[in-house]
């Protein structure tokens, strides 16, 4: 391989990489995967225990200390509990469908940078499994084929509640992927590379959060709606669609997918901290200490800087009542997207200034009329929507052909005002203590 | 175009060379504003006005720089090349376009457009009847457009509410086919050239299928067409992709010098060659490519299919010209055998299966297969007599067929268009203007001396035989004999035969109908007798390696 | 003289614009009249500036053509809108002249007008009649060849509609079949043409089509490229003049024409090929005409035979007409390609005498059949005891039609005859047979029809009164010529004899006959000019002597 | 490996388009075929850049994307209205049009 | 873009390492489930779940109609997905292209907005 670049610049984790054998790679690749299986476990116990404390109750605390091996004995159950294969189910699909969701979730996080140079065995290596020109794309890649083992999870169940939840999920994964990938682009602008790596040392001079705020909140927004969580979980809305899209399943299949959402919801937080947070650099007051960055202890940031964001994922399924799914597109589609594209070129715009004009000049003026215009466009779109005429026709095919219940439920549209009404503060504690006995089917 | 270092370098876009292009492409994004923003009442007008005040300001810019004498020039990083061959098809294109876009827009032929009914037009006709019955799903449009109102606007027809506005939708699709028409005969590199393709292929998929009547037969036209071209255009670039390993540029003057001087293996190149060939020949409707032609012709709504006669062909020759004549001049000895054949093909099976046709637009989409063959005739040969010939063949034709499917539309009976032969029964005595203009159409395209038809053979045949291309000719002149049948059927079924009780009605065009069936009469008529200034305009026209 | 030609040209079709505009806007009678009226009176300036053109001519010009104009039209492609006469083309415009108002006069004003299908008004006839005369003058005046060959072409579309709009029973087949026949010819001329074009722009370094220059070509070009472009000129006016294997459209167009468009298309319209023969064949291609000399002259004396046997064994009077026709276009066709200034000189006046006698015989047939309501010969007989002046001109027109002599046939033919013996004698003899088969085929035909006793369901019209005249027929002299005489004068009421107009119709083309029989001078004179021309243009000498006599 | 196997595999991949859109009759499926050549092509241009060492190809590859995604926007409107008018996708269902 | 040349493969083996890892604990244990758990016959276990209704005859599996909304979603994904893919090439090297980089994104990110803003006007965004 070519000789190695000096440190902290672009590539030269690839190098570092390259030259590992294959040994290291499978030890590391084992032992993130340990971690991972670990870090659902936890995480499952962890949220029941939150939710109840902000339930007023104590949540699972009877297996082992504080409950610990709850979600433990919760899996082995499962995997005692019978494989039911619905007659109607299309098989060789039924049956893949859970390894396809699955394996996206642990391959993600391979780019993950968990920490700096350190030497394992004498052998110098980062602490990451693979860092790839194309790291960031290799994340969101797989975030969007795990959606396929849900999609076809749903289809070949052979039974509406399914399809439809995996037909929604769909459309919402794919709705959300979009903000995501393009909140991450301003990333990308400045760091100036895809590789991970890269982007975590483009940060040493500070986190992107300050530098793109805009950019960080889409993210973590349609982070949660990427990983199908409250309060976007509408694929498995129990009000609406019993199960969602895994209605029909049982035993490890069903285990497998609660795996999925979960490795999901821990590689998303890696890529936000690693995104967003400087990944494995230390916070502030301790980033003043050099030794901070050194060695072994970057783990230690890393992992807490995620627990942040797994802690809000928490937080958020405590707190909030599900949207309603049109509520839920609209803020996709009519919020998210149009307000990152605008940050793009905003960001752009200074950016291309910065670098070639010092100061405002003529074409700096023009450009901004550019950018108002985008954003006039943008505002125009933005005036109060008519009734759209042409979705009149479309009701009755969603209701025609055979009784599913209908997709929308027309509730008429709250004012926005009453969305913390009573009842809908109801909706919460039963949304919140819905999850355990989703757990225990 | 050519990755980021030269895009920088192409910084200097000559926005005069290119500013038809821009402006028809800019308008087009504008009218889908318009689309977005103007309400319902408005917008049919508006588009209309903005459509056609785009393609006259892009026509007059082109007149303007052809009569100007700017040197010819490559712009956009060698993308596009805009010299005289391309000012003459591009004027072609908008002359043609204006009279197809006035038949697009009347909607005194078919009550409330040739089109689907716009949804929120029909929500508001629904509103009107009162919502009698629940909305049956009909056949739905493109995207969901509700085009359900299709089969409703038929089922209420008969009801006091008038039938609801068509789609404006077909504007923007017919101004961005346009766009793609015009970057397409000027294309300068085969990557812009597959682009452009698609920009004025994927409109006119959807064109197809959003007829008014018969929605299914539309449809069908739409998925046709639709699979057809694709399967077409992944051939195209297949070919592009070979052409570019070959010589490892897709600019056409490259691969000119790649295959004059080089000692590679020439299968890339001729493998190539063949399967862009595919493409295009599919394109133009030529030959044993043309198997889509009359289905789509017939499916389409009639201005749509008048549209796609007139500009598409214009623009896939303009193309093959480019090809035949900037990339592939100094290897046409190799190659030109093989398009021989297909021409003789084109002529035959145009000319053949045309007899056989009973429905008039059929009749036409054939006798448009073999005209691309004789068309063909005057692009192999690779003479600047080959070349003017053919420019000009192209503009008359174009006129031709925009007149004649005019006049089709115009005979209706109960359930839409009329357009089997026997309805053509005694015309003449019901309504002698349209027999008489529908004759002299045929006649054109029979190439009766004194149309422009004749005047259009003349120049591509005498093309052909100064390039020594006998046998072509020939074979064209005796297709062209064979021909003349099925044409003259229609005129002695118009004017011999007695009119049939319950004939068809002859619907008395609004004035956008008529004058774009004016318009491509007349020019008919001027073409055959005084062809002076489009033959000289076609002369000059060169091509800039 | 120049811009009298031109108005030549323009005036028919300017007359027919008009007609053509009161028929359309009207559909009225009134309109239909006033175009009949105006169409007439048109065609008789027309016949009157002839005059004044001929007289201007100058048979001892010097040069090929006379009244020439010339502009330029594509200049892309070199044609010019050139016109000039020259002796021939005169000649033809001359007889069209003459014919068209005859023509227009018996399909407008006589009583027998046809009954046009579903109603149609004569005006329109009228119309179509005189945009195919504009054109047809045009066509005989063109100096540029590709000029010629459009209105070659062009020409077809009034004929088309004239036989097609106002024709028989099965009109439509006819049409189609002439148009297409003719647009095939036509199609492979324009091959020619366009070959022509391409070689005189290889030859002459500049493309052209003036009729002149690629005379000039002629000199230059080998046999190896005239023989092809002679072919393509040639099927052209073969199927136009029909000659025997191309004929069969017109014995179709002929019979279902209405006999006015029959007299013109018979009279004139074929006479385009012969003249296409004269004018281009031989002076453009000379090699090849001499070498391919033989086909034709083989073809022509078929047609020669084969016309006379095929005119006998009719049983349709039009049909008759047209292959009687054929059998002329045979001698014709012997003359031109014999090479001799008296055949040549003879072919040209036949052109003129064949249009006025196939004329009159067309024009008589019709006359009959607008009256017996039938043209098939065996639905009358005995014409000439209830109308003897109709009998009387049938008579005429079949004398001049076997070329008895005295009439005009009789001189072209017998210097066709006698230019063609020292060149080509078999062929002569061979075509001397015809006369003998033109006398029997017309004989016969008015044998049957117009002597003997009554016959024939048209002329009995099948009534009561016919049954007692069959069965009263062979019974004793007194009675029978009573009863005859009152039989006679119930016919005559239903069957009349000519009226004045059609007399008056008629008049001029007897007169004609009989005055180009005993005095062709005039004519001669005109055409000899031409005819040597166009000799010396083919450069073989003349194998006859000033004096006739075969050196 | 060689590039030439690339070219290969691309060519085999057309060849399967090819021969699916001939033979099979569901317009989906013909669809997907289409597009598997458009792919088969892309490959091919990857691999020609590769040769040429020049980014044209892969240029030209994001192109070919694009197209692909514009015309499966397109195709599956269409697909999809007639789909909801007959209630079938498959081609041959589709023969008011006789050839 | 990485031109031609780059650290090739190799950098993605562990990713391959990765995927046989969680490849095989997933397939085994979908695999292994139906031999660990018990198996109980029960005609109505096997059904469709309808909340215990009888279900209702069911038409193709996936032949059901979708609604429009779905495709429509599908669309404008695609649409703006290719929106993204050609972003990030620009912003990689956003600083070679300067001004006319940018001018030339605005301008292409203005056109999807037309048709987003048209989508959008038209109600292809609400789902009620």
């Amino acid at each position: 391989m070519n000789p190695l670049p000096p440190p902290n610049t672009p590539g030269y984790t690839q190098a570092l990489l390259a030259d590992d054998p294959l040994w290291l790679t499978i030890i590391k690749v084992v032992v993130v995967f340990a971690l991972l299986l670990l870090m659902t476990l936890f995480m499952i116990w962890l949220e029941r225990r939150v939710v109840g404390r902000m339930q007023q109750r104590p949540g699972p605390n009877w297996n082992g200390p504080f409950g610990l091996l709850q979600s433990l004995a919760d899996g082995l159950k499962l995997a005692f509990k019978e494989d039911i294969r619905p007659t109607l189910a299309d098989f060789p699909v039924f049956f893949i469908a859970p390894v396809i969701s699955t394996i996206p979730a642990f391959v993600a996080f391979a780019v993950i940078p968990l920490g700096p140079e350190v030497s394992i065995f004498g052998h110098h290596t980062a602490l990451q499994v693979a860092d790839l020109p194309v790291g960031v794309l290799v994340a969101m890649a797989c975030s969007s084929v795990g959606v396929y083992g849900i999609v076809l999870s749903g289809w070949a169940s052979g039974s509406p509640y399914p399809l439809l939840g995996s037909l929604r999920s769909a459309a919402q994964v794919i709705s959300y992927e979009l903000a995501l990938g393009l909140s991450i682009i301003g990333v990308v602008l400045y760091a100036g590379s895809l590789s991970t790596a890269d982007i975590v040392a483009a940060q040493a001079s500070g986190w992107y959060i300050w530098l793109l705020p805009v950019s960080f909140v889409v993210f973590a927004i349609s982070m949660v709606g990427e990983t199908n969580r409250a309060p976007f979980d509408l694929p498995e809305a129990e009000s609406e669609l019993v199960g969602g899209f895994h209605t029909e399943y049982s035993s490890l299949k069903f285990a497998l997918f609660f795996l999925a959402e979960y490795v999901n919801m821990v590689t998303l937080s890696a890529v936000a901290t690693t995104l967003f947070l400087g990944g494995w650099r230390a916070p502030w007051p301790l980033s003043l200490w050099a030794g901070a960055n050194e060695g072994w202890f970057p783990i230690i940031w890393f992992i807490s800087k995620m627990f942040v964001f797994l802690f809000v994922y928490i937080w958020l399924r405590g707190t909030l009542p599900r949207q309603r799914y049109d509520q839920f597109m609209r803020l996709g589609w009519k919020i998210l997207i149009p307000v990152s594209l605008v940050w793009i070129v905003a960001v752009s715009a200074l950016r291309v200034l910065r670098v070639q004009y010092g100061t405002v000049s003529a074409p700096v003026v023009l450009l901004i009329g550019f950018v108002v215009l985008v954003v006039a466009i943008v505002v125009a779109v933005l005036l109060p929507d008519r009734k759209p005429a042409d979705e009149a026709p479309e009701e009755p095919t969603v209701v025609s052909d055979y009784p599913v219940p209908p997709l929308d439920l027309t509730v008429p549209p709250p004012p926005p005002r009453r969305r913390r009404s009573v009842p809908e503060a109801k909706e919460t504690a039963a949304v919140g203590s819905g999850s355990p006995e989703k757990e225990d089917a | 175009m050519q990755g980021g270092a030269s895009l920088s370098t192409a910084l200097g876009v000559d926005y005069g060379a290119l500013a038809p292009l821009f402006i028809i492409l800019g308008v087009a994004c504008v009218s889908v504003l318009v689309e977005a923003f103007v309400p319902l009442a408005q917008r049919a007008r508006v588009q209309l006005v903005l459509t056609l005040a785009a393609i006259a300001v892009a026509l007059v810019v082109v007149i303007v720089r052809a009569t100007s004498g700017v040197p010819a020039t490559i712009v956009l990083a060698g993308s596009l090349s805009v010299d005289s061959v391309s000012l003459f098809l591009w004027g072609t294109l908008l002359a043609l376009a204006i009279p197809s876009v006035l038949m697009i827009a009347d909607r005194s032929v078919e009550a409330g457009g040739a089109f689907v009914a716009d949804p929120e037009a029909l929500a508001e006709a629904q509103e009107r009847a009162g919502a009698r019955t629940p909305v049956t799903v009909g056949a739905g449009g493109a995207g969901g457009s509700g085009s359900d109102g299709a089969g409703r606007a038929g089922s209420s027809r008969g009801s006091a509410t008038p039938p609801p506005e068509m789609h404006t939708e077909v504007f923007p699709f017919v101004l961005f086919a346009l766009g793609g028409m015009l970057a397409f005969c000027a294309a300068n590199d085969l990557l812009t050239m597959f682009v452009a393709l698609e920009v004025l292929s994927l409109p006119l998929y959807l064109l197809c299928g959003l007829a008014r009547r018969r929605r299914v037969l539309s449809q069908e036209s739409a998925v046709k067409y639709f699979l057809l071209g694709a399967f077409a255009s992944a051939f195209f670039l297949y070919g592009v992709a070979l052409l570019y390993g070959y010589a490892g540029s897709v600019r056409l003057s490259d691969i000119a010098a790649a295959a004059a001087g080089s000692l590679r293996s020439d299968s890339l190149l001729y493998g190539g060659l063949a399967l862009l060939v595919v493409g295009l020949m599919f394109k133009a409707s030529v030959g044993p490519f043309h198997t889509w032609t009359p289905d789509v012709y017939q499916g389409a709504p009639t201005p749509v299919t008048a549209f796609m006669a007139a500009c598409t062909k214009v623009a896939a020759f303009g193309a093959i010209l480019r090809v035949f004549f900037v990339a592939f001049g100094p290897t046409a000895l190799e190659w030109r055998g093989v398009l021989w054949a297909v021409a003789i093909a084109s002529m035959v099976i145009g000319t053949v299966l045309g007899l056989t046709q009973t429905d008039l637009k059929r009749m036409v989409a054939y006798s448009s297969v073999a005209h691309a063959g004789f068309l063909l005739i005057g692009c192999l040969a690779i003479t600047p007599a080959g070349l003017s010939g053919t420019l000009f063949y192209l503009l008359a034709y174009g006129f031709t067929t925009i007149a004649i499917l005019g006049l089709i539309s115009l005979v209706r009976s109960g359930d839409g268009e009329a357009n089997h032969l026997s309805a053509y029964a005694g015309l003449a005595t019901r309504s002698p203007v349209v027999a008489a203009a529908l004759s002299f159409c045929l006649l054109a395209l029979a190439g009766v001396p004194l149309t422009s038809g004749f005047t259009a053979k003349f120049a591509v045949f005498s093309a052909g035989l100064g390039d020594g291309e006998a046998p072509l000719v020939i074979v064209g002149l005796v297709c062209s004999a064979i021909a003349a049948f099925f044409y003259l059927r229609v005129i002695v079924m118009m004017y011999f035969s007695p009119p049939a009780p319950d004939g068809p009605s002859v619907s008395l065009p609004g004035p956008l109908t008529t004058v774009s069936i004016t318009l491509g009469v007349v020019v008919t008529l001027l073409l055959g007798v005084v062809p002076t200034a489009a033959l000289d305009w076609a002369a000059a026209a060169r091509f800039l390696g | 003289m120049s811009a009298l030609v031109l108005i030549l040209v323009l005036l028919p079709l300017v007359g027919a614009a008009v007609c053509g505009v009161l028929v359309r806007g009207g559909g009225s009678p009134g309109g239909d009249a006033a175009a009949k009226a105006i169409g007439f009176v048109v065609s008789l300036v027309e016949l009157v500036l002839v005059g004044v053109v001929w007289a201007m001519f100058v048979p001892s010009a010097p040069t090929r053509f006379q009244g020439e104009i010339s502009v330029a039209w594509i200049p892309a492609f070199g044609t010019r809108f050139a016109l000039g006469l020259d002796g021939i083309a005169l000649a033809m415009i001359a007889l069209l002249a003459v014919l068209v108002p005859i023509v227009i006069a018996y399909t407008a004003f006589t009583s027998a007008a046809e009954k046009f299908p579903d109603g149609r008004g004569a005006g329109g006839f009228v119309a179509l009649m005189l945009a195919l005369q504009g054109v047809l003058v045009a066509l005989f005046a063109a100096t540029d060849v590709f000029l010629f060959y459009v209105l070659f072409e062009v020409m077809l579309v009034p004929m088309y509609f004239i036989v097609g709009r106002f024709g028989g029973a099965r009109r439509q087949y006819a049409a189609v079949k002439f148009f297409l026949y003719s647009f095939l010819g036509g199609l492979i001329m324009l091959g020619s043409v366009i070959g022509i074009y391409v070689a005189s722009g290889t030859r002459l370094g500049q493309a052209s089509f003036d009729w002149a220059t690629l005379q000039h070509l002629a000199a230059q070009l080998p046999l190896s490229t005239q023989i092809p472009l002679f072919l393509g000129f040639f099927a052209a006016f073969a199927i136009k003049a029909p000659l025997v294997p191309l004929h069969t459209w017109l014995p179709d167009a002929g019979a279902e024409a209405p006999i006015g468009g029959g007299v013109i298309l018979v009279g004139v319209l074929d006479k385009v090929g012969v003249f296409g023969f004269l004018r281009y064949c031989l002076p453009l291609f000379p090699l090849a005409s001499q070498s391919l000399a033989p086909l034709v002259l083989v073809l022509s004396v078929i047609g020669v035979i084969y016309g006379a046997l095929l005119a006998a064994m009719q049983t349709d009077m039009k049909r008759f007409v047209a292959y009687t026709s054929i059998a002329h276009f045979g001698f014709i066709g012997l003359g031109i390609f014999a090479f001799s200034q008296q055949a040549l000189a003879g072919s040209a006046l036949y052109m003129v005498n064949h249009g006025i006698s196939t004329a009159m015989l067309f024009l008589v047939v019709g006359m009959l059949a607008a009256r017996g309501g039938s043209s098939r010969i065996a639905d009358y007989g005995g014409v000439g005891r209830i109308a003897p002046v109709l009998s009387g001109l049938f008579l005429v027109a079949g004398l001049t039609t076997l070329s008895l002599p005295g009439t005009n046939s009789f001189v072209s033919e017998f210097l066709v005859l006698l230019g063609a013996w020292p060149r080509e004698p078999v062929y002569t003899v061979i075509a001397t047979v015809g006369i003998i088969f033109a006398a029997l085929y017309v004989l016969w035909v008015f044998q049957r029809t117009m002597t003997g006793p009554l016959r024939g369901e048209a002329v009995l019209g099948g009534g009561p009164g016919a049954a007692s005249a069959v069965a009263f027929e062979p019974t004793d002299g007194g009675l029978r010529d009573m009863l005859e005489d009152d039989a006679d004068a119930r016919r005559r009421a239903r069957f009349g004899d000519l009226s004045g107009r059609e007399i008056g119709v008629l008049a001029p083309l007897v007169l004609l006959i009989f005055l180009l029989g005993f005095f062709p001078q005039p004519v001669l004179n005109v055409i000899n000019p031409a005819v040597s021309a166009t000799m010396s243009e083919v450069g073989v000498a003349d194998p006859v002597g000033p004096n006739g006599v075969a050196r | 490996m060689s590039p030439t196997n690339y070219l290969l595999l691309s060519a085999i991949l057309f060849a399967i388009g090819t021969v699916g859109v001939l033979v099979r009759r569901n317009a989906i499926v013909v669809f997907m075929c289409i597009e598997l050549m458009l792919n088969a092509v892309n490959l091919s241009l990857v691999t020609f850049a590769r040769i040429n060492g020049s980014l044209d190809g892969q240029v030209m590859a994001f192109f070919v994307m694009v197209v692909a995604a514009a015309e499966v926007v397109v195709g599956l409107s269409i697909i999809m209205s007639i789909f909801r008018t007959r209630r079938t996708a498959s081609v041959d269902d589709a023969n008011l049009l006789k050839y | 873009m990485q031109g031609p040349g780059t650290a090739g493969l190799t950098a993605y083996v562990p990713l391959l390492v990765m995927f046989v890892l969680a490849g095989g604990f997933a397939l085994f244990s979908v695999t292994a489930a139906p031999f660990i758990g018990p198996r109980r016959y029960n005609r109505a276990k096997l059904d469709t779940y309808e909340c215990g209704i009888e279900p209702s005859p069911q038409p193709l599996v996936g032949g059901g109609r979708v609604p429009v909304a779905y495709y429509l979603t599908a669309m404008m994904f695609i649409l703006f997905d290719v929106e993204m893919v050609f972003l990030y090439p620009f912003v990689i090297n956003i600083d070679a292209l300067g001004l006319f980089g940018l001018v030339e994104v605005v301008l292409f990110i203005g056109t999807v907005a037309f048709a987003y803003a048209y989508v959008w006007r038209r109600g292809g965004l609400d789902w009620t």
